[in-house]
């Protein structure tokens, strides 16, 4: 647990400034409410709710996640209350905590976002907007934003010019190469880029020949695609001229140190939380161990200093 | 809602699938609820990754204080291993979670459906009625695939339960599904239960709910989803419920969250049987 | 171990036909020699060698692997002996074996690619060529050939145009759409594709702050991938008009029909050859038990029988 | 090379972080010479993934027949994981595997040093030298951090070695780096060792080999590498040595396969000390 040492975990992201980096990512802590007990949320970071859309949404229908090695699919299919039920009633809840509340939300359309953007800016409690765009876009014939620059620009600027809030673009892996959606992203005024979202995948039961997804296809997260996060943030790092957020199959505060280590000045943390409840409070007591090991005082003495050969 | 490390007592086979396995938790103990469950993570590893839900079978309130048991079946990797620890080591378990099973309003009869593995949560069940003063007459109809699913008949026999048995193969009791067995019982009754309490396969679980709706008789079905969280984080464990009054949309529930154990009526059931 | 039932595991791709779907993965299983005391080569459906270009290679310097969760991190850096000493060394000992041997071959540029192939042409004892893209374009700066279709169209022409022998075009995953790069492949006359290769990845040492790779990044193989494995192949499959083999991941026989029943016609073994070197003998045996359970005789009645709801 | 399962005899913590583990497998305790070594997989699990290499630490031809004993140090998960290991469990061995120690040609005499750990492959060593009738003086000079590092000195007494300690913290022998120490005593004796074997962390080997080529000795060098098949087949075990006549490349040999013993004069040493 944190003593009254000197040691300082802040760090700033652009417009926002955190207490400590270990924020949970969305989808994988509900609202904050259901943790609670476990996990104060007044510890963390920050906290990304679920994602939101305009409507509500139903979600897939089951089975919605299947296990693998090191990792799980899911394929939840974006279920969540909408944009009405969110404000009428999870904010008044989060509204009061003393902890940076993102909201993250998504569109099947480029004005879906920028809707949900400007209905957001008004709302008290909210400390910034983290945009999925790993959605398909049902103009585009179900294509996914994420993966083409152009409409990642056009996500972008949607949100970016109806809020005043800080705005997160959370990329998606399934891409030739990240630098250049980070680019897009940075360059329609995202203030700080998050990655990654999950890594599109899929699994059969052999016995039934059916897939173990009722929607075939799902997003694969856990501790078995953190080399590729790893390399991405890195890649995006050294490109980027905004903050990055860095996530994907953090366990452990080795795992976070990693992310820190290559230039992320923040981490999330997902399907670790349904391990092991108490990740992030170790993770966070865990920076402080490591910086008190090595006589350091700031968390921002460690971020970035990968030593390349 | 815990997480705390839990001590085995001991972890003994009762038949070659089954086990039961005692842990140590006071706090666990003295709050959980029949029908809620605990989500056990197996060992401190990553392979396999995920918690396995459970539930309590037996709760043993003074021996030794705050332990009770599970029942679980062999099924894939993560009982597997459950089935290799010993007396001394721990699991961690996260709980109590869930809506549990709510106790029958007037002293009537009580109906107990077991479906296989779908007895774990009911012994604790019947404690929990008989010791509420429950004095109605209790049935249990307990189904597997042969006799040795057939297990802790006895136990419900001491808490005065009339004890019917099905076995797929005929090996012990009568032979078939329990489902066609009971409605077949059920409409020679004169008095008709008040409730019927169930678990099982969802097969078995949608025959139990449909024939309750057809005779009136309220159901309460503790269910099962595949289940990330267990705590309504993930919204995983969707179960097809009927939506809310005006609305088109199918409506999913969270079997962790909203369950596991639903009333028949909400149920909206689907024709695979998964 | 196989009986005299009447159960066939023989497939055909195009000109290629094998008497059992399980091959092993080039760079696994070095050039056969080094596990032939335990795997008798003439039990496996065919054996891909380690990758060879027109000059020999020395390799990055080590560390050149790292485990992660559920997989590893390689960067040898294609290291091999070259064509020469693999015509004059391995080939005599190869082609006597009553196995397909198929070489795995890359080059700097696309000539390189077309002289290998030339040059293999002519050679005793390959049964095929398997064309690995997943290598930097010198010419291009670097970039990957395989995450370009024109690169992906040119190489493959290039090969095409130089030999007889089956072509296999091996895909790598690191694209955004695995489809387009299938079809140049396929546009450019390959006769089979395979994938996936491995997932670009990285790993740090929190202690040392050092890459765990003296390349910093490496390709992540292992159980870790068979879910983006398994959902490339199964987005192939359904566009291609040519046979694919699915690889990534495959630890068992349970992961081997996986990639058969969404439509692979044989699959490789990788990195499980390392974890358990029998691996291929139990999947051969394992897919005959599997068919013989269900009263089926020939492993054509699974291959593609996925069940989508 | 061999596939097998191997039943553990017993597997007894000899300090802090060393253990001893004997297994029975009489097919390679019959075929393994010194300095080979063992792909070892530690359960039946994908979590750690790769097999471990260790080396035979004792070979016990007759009691049982067919066994032997590794020594090994907890450093990371899979030693973790081995050391929680019972007896009466079973690893899986691939091997024998790799190039061991050449034996001394002349009857001349005898330098072992280890580092740490290093000590694991030299009793083995020690015995086959012995039986092979070597009447040279023999010496070991053992260097660890502490006194906890220095186990298995009585045996190499009782085979008629000299052993010299050192250790970092004086608290056993004397205090410093063995290989500090070493070149003092060697430059003091009046005739050389015919030939230097050695094992241990990658600076302690770098300098026996400068140290053994300045005196003109040979040196057998048993080298470390992260390991991906063991066998020749992935590439990954690469170890910087002397390239052929005329070419300028680097040359990367296999540990797994070209070693892990090396003559000293093959290496080419690296600044970084990986
Ligand atoms: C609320 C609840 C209570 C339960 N109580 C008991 C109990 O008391 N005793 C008992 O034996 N079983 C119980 N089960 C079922 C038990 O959770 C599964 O048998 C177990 O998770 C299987 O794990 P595995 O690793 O052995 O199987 P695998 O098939 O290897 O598991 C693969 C994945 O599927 C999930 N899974 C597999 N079968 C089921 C299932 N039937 N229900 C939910 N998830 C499943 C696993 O959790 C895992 O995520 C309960 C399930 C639920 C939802
Ligand atoms: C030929 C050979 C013989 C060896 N003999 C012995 C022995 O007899 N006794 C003993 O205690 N140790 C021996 N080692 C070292 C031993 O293999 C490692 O300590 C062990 O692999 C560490 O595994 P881990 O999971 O505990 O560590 P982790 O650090 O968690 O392992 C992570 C990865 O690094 C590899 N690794 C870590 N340290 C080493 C190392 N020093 N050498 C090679 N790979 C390493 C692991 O195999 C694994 O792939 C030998 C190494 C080699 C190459
Ligand atoms: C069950 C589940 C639901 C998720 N829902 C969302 C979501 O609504 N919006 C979003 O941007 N990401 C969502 N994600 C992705 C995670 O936020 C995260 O990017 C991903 O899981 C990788 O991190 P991890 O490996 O730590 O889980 C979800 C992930 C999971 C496992
Ligand atoms: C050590 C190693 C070396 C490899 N070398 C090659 C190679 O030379 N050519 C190639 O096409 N693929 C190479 N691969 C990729 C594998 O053939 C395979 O595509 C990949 O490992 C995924 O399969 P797996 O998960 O079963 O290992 C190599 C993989 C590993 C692990
Ligand atoms: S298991 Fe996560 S919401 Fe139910
Ligand atoms: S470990 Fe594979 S070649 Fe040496």
């Amino acid at each position: 647990m944190a003593n009254d040492s000197p040691i300082s975990l802040t760090v700033e992201l652009g417009p926002l400034r955190l207490k400590n980096p270990v924020m949970v990512a969305s989808g994988t802590f509900g609202y904050g409410q259901e943790y609670a007990e476990l996990v104060p949320p007044e510890r963390l970071g920050a906290m990304v709710v679920k994602g939101i859309s305009l409507e509500p949404r139903s979600g897939n229908p089951p089975p919605r996640i299947w296990e693998t090695c090191g990792g799980m699919l899911n394929a939840i299919g974006l279920q969540n209350v909408g944009l009405r039920a969110f404000v009428e009633e999870k904010l008044p809840w989060l509204n009061p905590l003393p902890v940076p509340v993102i909201v993250n939300l998504f569109g099947n359309t480029v004005e879906e976002y920028g809707k949900l953007a400007a209905a957001l800016d008004g709302q008290e409690g909210i400390a910034g907007l983290e945009i999925n765009i790993s959605c398909p876009n049902v103009k585009a014939g179900g294509m996914i934003f994420g993966s083409d620059p152009k409409m990642v620009f056009q996500v972008v600027s949607a949100v970016r010019s109806r809020t005043n809030l800080p705005v997160i673009t959370k990329l998606t892996p399934n891409v030739t190469d990240i630098t250049v959606t980070a680019r897009a992203a940075q360059d329609a005024g995202t203030d700080i880029l998050s990655l990654i979202n999950t890594v599109a995948g899929m699994a059969v039961d052999a016995q039934t020949r059916q897939p173990r997804l009722a929607n075939v296809v799902g997003g694969l997260s856990g501790p078995a695609i953190k080399p590729i996060a790893l390399r991405m943030v890195w890649q995006v790092v050294q490109v980027s001229t905004v903050p990055v957020i860095g996530l994907g199959g953090i366990v452990s505060v080795e795992d976070a140190l990693e992310f820190l280590i290559v230039g992320a000045k923040a981490i999330q943390v997902g399907t670790a939380n349904f391990i092991n409840p108490g990740v992030t409070l170790e993770i966070i007591d865990g920076l402080e161990d490591y910086l008190r090991q090595r006589n350091l005082e700031d968390i921002n003495e460690i971020i970035g200093t990968l030593e390349v050969p | 809602m815990l997480l705390r490390n839990a001590k085995i007592l001991f972890n003994n086979p009762v038949s070659l699938e089954l086990y039961h396995m005692a842990l140590v938790c006071p706090d666990i103990a003295a709050t959980i609820q029949p029908g809620q469950f605990l989500m056990v993570r197996i060992q401190d590893r990553l392979d396999p990754l995920l918690r396995r839900p459970f539930a309590v079978h037996r709760l043993y309130p003074n021996d030794p204080p705050g332990s009770f048991e599970m029942l679980y079946k062999v099924v894939g990797r993560g009982t597997q291993l459950l089935s290799n620890m010993l007396a001394g080591d721990s699991v961690n378990l996260l709980g109590p979670l869930g809506r549990g099973f709510r106790l029958p309003e007037e002293k009537g009869s009580v109906l107990m459906v077991a479906g296989g593995i779908g007895i774990a949560p009911l012994p604790y069940l019947a404690e929990t009625i008989a010791a509420s003063g429950c004095k109605g007459p209790s049935v249990l109809w307990f189904g597997g695939k042969n006799s040795a699913d057939l297990v802790c008949v006895q136990h419900f026999n001491d808490l005065g339960f009339t004890v019917q048995l099905v076995t797929e193969d005929g090996s012990e009791g009568r032979k078939g599904l329990v489902t066609g067995h009971l409605e077949q019982w059920l409409t020679q009754q004169n008095e008709l239960p008040g409730v019927i309490y169930s678990c099982g396969p969802y097969p078995m679980q949608r025959s139990v709910a449909e024939m309750a709706a057809r005779l009136g008789i309220s159901s309460q079905l503790s269910m099962e989803a595949l289940m990330g969280c267990g705590v309504g984080a993930c919204l995983s464990c969707s179960l097809r419920c009927r939506p809310p009054e005006g609305t088109q949309e199918p409506h999913y529930a969270n079997v962790c969250q909203d369950g596991p154990v639903f009333d028949g009526e909400e149920i909206v059931w689907d024709e695979s049987s998964s």
